[in-house]
């Protein structure tokens, strides 16, 4: 079984991809680290060499490895997306009481989660589009977003249809409230501060002003006074 | 001699009344007691309440005993996974409680482990905290969360033994040990029945207080992984 | 290490062997079953043989067995009054926090404690002679005492300066407010019901009125319309 | 690499700040750590709060760390342990909470696992509810209790590795796993340091994300058994 990210093929996986690297070069060594289902999931086989990140799953395991072969996957041994997965030397497995305790006690010092909308407040929004919802689910995102010691976003920057999901407040429901820290899309590096959204780095050939065009917020440039 | 193996699913769920609130263990495929569902579907009990983190996959387990109209709530916190569940819902004939997945298992532990309540941050300031008490702690805003005891727990273990001590497999733990506290009656299906002795006490990950009944039901391998 | 208990002599571990062998007797096979220190603990050896009857300590462990010999003695395996167990075929280790999981869930089918005094209405008081104790201790005694499916007391019936330790009211303070099921006394064994102190069986010689005058409380005969 | 051993005591308790609030795991002597309780006597912080079931015995550990007049406050459920605890308070010289056991152990781990307070039945119409919120729930009276966090955990395991991954043996684990949670730096000392790898996935009782530091403290037999 692989995942949904990985059955795409050329741009569309490159693209998502490239997002996914940028915020496995960000992570240092040591910290242990929950991702979100889509681009975030792509970030554990990014994780440059030779860095030790652990990376947790809520349904009770910490210190995943690379996606096993077809051949070799144990399949008692999956991650929140349903995946098989292998296990670093000094993983650990435990149950949901305890993997939630983990979440929701400030041990995880990053989430990366994949978004609806982050507003310029760090409101996420990333589990429901109404709030009338014909089929809602949540799983453990409001958790994680409450209880990890931070939160960045890897997402697209705008929809399909070219609405941006960066905006000035959410209009979806939310998830949690002023709780975002930093945005990866595939235009930028967006911070999210004190007054708001700080475009910290652009991908290749994307301008400050690209980015601001794509972004139903007001943009600042990344340590410099207004 | 304490004998918690019973020869069957059927004679493990004979007594499960209409009405019941069920505890039903496993995060996907993996620590799904796939063969209780089974036993709950032919044993008729209506009018169920389910509490399970999925609402199962495909057609089979949890999907048919929803389709059959035998449950009236699903307690979740994520119901998407099966076509049923959304059909069901959409039509207004299935009750939704849907719940962050870090206070589903907390509010079973509470139940399991006598708390009468406890105040959780997730959630807070959103559509579900809606209707509940809120209090500020320290400055950051809390919700109050209840107990949520079931009736019955249907868990899925590696091992067990004739006094009821459970062992899991990989990721197979997830709900299931804290379903084991939570519940009047706690049923096992068990990959492998042990003899005592034969699982370490270190090893033992649900004490046997926790659990009433186990019935053997070998496989070699999980329920198919299905993608959703 | 042995129990204190066991370092007595005589008529006085006589005594209380004596009580707790009534105790052993009368629980069914499959109880899981908590012990408190003094003569609780000596109910552990006294279950009649063949029966399976599980002995939890609210340090972590289920299962217990007889007491090692010195020479065989695990010394990182103790109970709750510091002594050394051993483990039956089928015990299980954990931490605290499942120990009273445990407890205070309603899954310990009984606890049998000692007492300072029981009242006619269930209240027991067993932790604090008062309420400016010099060196107050609690331990696990209010957890037990609420927790447990059942309270049953072992206890002498009197003080050592004869005065009853049954009584119409509790004078110290409380462990935990109607919690008495059933009492064991060197006297006899004694119901805690509606209408209060019922006497259900006494010890070899002891008549219902000796029973009566050392209990500052009224006694029923047990079953008997008033 | 992730390297969380620390060659000694002193190394690991450097940082410890007057005014600490140090949770110290062990029941009796067992998994009690008492080369850890050395190493902080040794390193001078004062005014502490002391979280620990007991008060400990004799005259060394804890005892010795209170006598020297460095602990303002204690915390446990059972201190008459310990004959320089009695003298200490009766002459009121150290403060003293007293917690029932089960309760003091739920608000360490309300503290690891983000619980802002939980409501529990032990302790309700004692003078332990004292000056604390009650509740009806179900028509039975409940306690609100509060979480209780750390500055520093002292943990005793059998096993560690470099990630801070821990086993205990026997009655050794107790308080040890939720106060290594409960805690902004949890130190551990255990018997045997072990490779990566040497501790099976599903025999890992701490998982290392709860511990910060590791000192091997090797020794053939627990602290000598006291009678009290």
């Amino acid at each position: 079984m692989r995942a949904a990210a990985e059955r795409m093929v050329g741009p569309e996986l490159e693209n998502r991809r490239a997002i996914a690297a940028s915020v496995a070069r960000d992570i240092p060594e040591g910290w242990h680290v929950n991702l979100g289902i889509g681009i975030p999931t792509l970030v554990s086989d990014l994780v440059p060499e030779g860095r030790e990140v652990l990376i947790q799953s809520e349904n009770g395991i910490l210190g995943m490895g690379p996606a096993p072969d077809d051949e070799n996957a144990d399949p008692w041994l999956i991650n929140a997306g349903k995946q098989t997965v292998t296990l670093l030397k000094g993983a650990s497995l435990f149950d949901h009481a305890t993997s939630f305790a983990m979440i929701r006690g400030g041990h995880i010092d990053l989430c990366v989660l994949g978004a609806l909308e982050v507003a310029e407040n760090g409101d996420l929004a990333n589990w429901s589009t109404s709030a009338n919802d014909t089929a809602p689910a949540v799983g453990g995102a409001m958790d994680l977003a409450t209880g990890a010691k931070r939160i960045w976003v890897a997402m697209d920057h705008t929809t399909k249809q070219g609405k941006s999901k960066l905006v000035s407040a959410c209009a979806y429901p939310l998830t949690a409230a002023g709780v975002v820290k930093r945005v990866y899309t595939n235009l930028g590096v967006i911070e999210v501060t004190a007054r708001g959204f700080e475009l910290r780095d652009t991908a290749p050939g994307v301008t400050f002003e690209n980015v601001q065009a794509h972004t139903d917020a007001r943009l600042y440039r990344f340590g410099v006074a207004d | 001699m304490i004998e918690k193996r019973v020869a069957t699913a059927a004679e493990a769920l004979a007594d499960v009344k209409n009405g019941s609130t069920v505890l039903v263990g496993g995060f996907g495929q993996i620590g799904h007691p796939m063969a209780l569902i089974d036993g709950l579907i032919e044993q008729g009990a209506k009018d169920l309440v389910v509490v399970c983190n999925n609402a199962g996959v495909g057609r089979s387990g949890l999907p048919r005993l929803m389709y059959l109209g035998r449950v009236r709530k699903i307690v979740c916190s994520y119901p998407r996974t099966a076509a049923v569940f959304s059909e069901l819902y959409a039509a207004g004939k299935l009750e939704l409680e849907i719940v962050p997945q870090g206070t589903l298992v907390e509010r079973i532990r509470a139940a399991g482990a006598g708390i009468g309540g406890f105040f959780t941050r997730t959630g807070a300031g959103t559509l579900l905290a809606g209707g509940k008490e809120t209090r500020e702690i320290d400055g950051l805003p809390y919700v109050f969360e209840k107990p949520l005891k079931g009736d019955v727990a249907l868990v899925e273990a590696w091992e067990a033994d004739r006094w009821g001590n459970l062992t899991y497999r990989g990721s197979g733990a997830n709900f299931n040990p804290v379903m084991a506290t939570g519940a009047v009656v706690t049923i096992a299906q068990a990959q492998r029945v042990v003899e005592l002795g034969d699982i370490a006490p270190e090893r033992v990950t649900t004490p046997s207080i926790f659990v009433n009944r186990v019935v053997a039901v070998p496989y070699e391998y999980p329920y198919p992984a299905i993608e959703y």
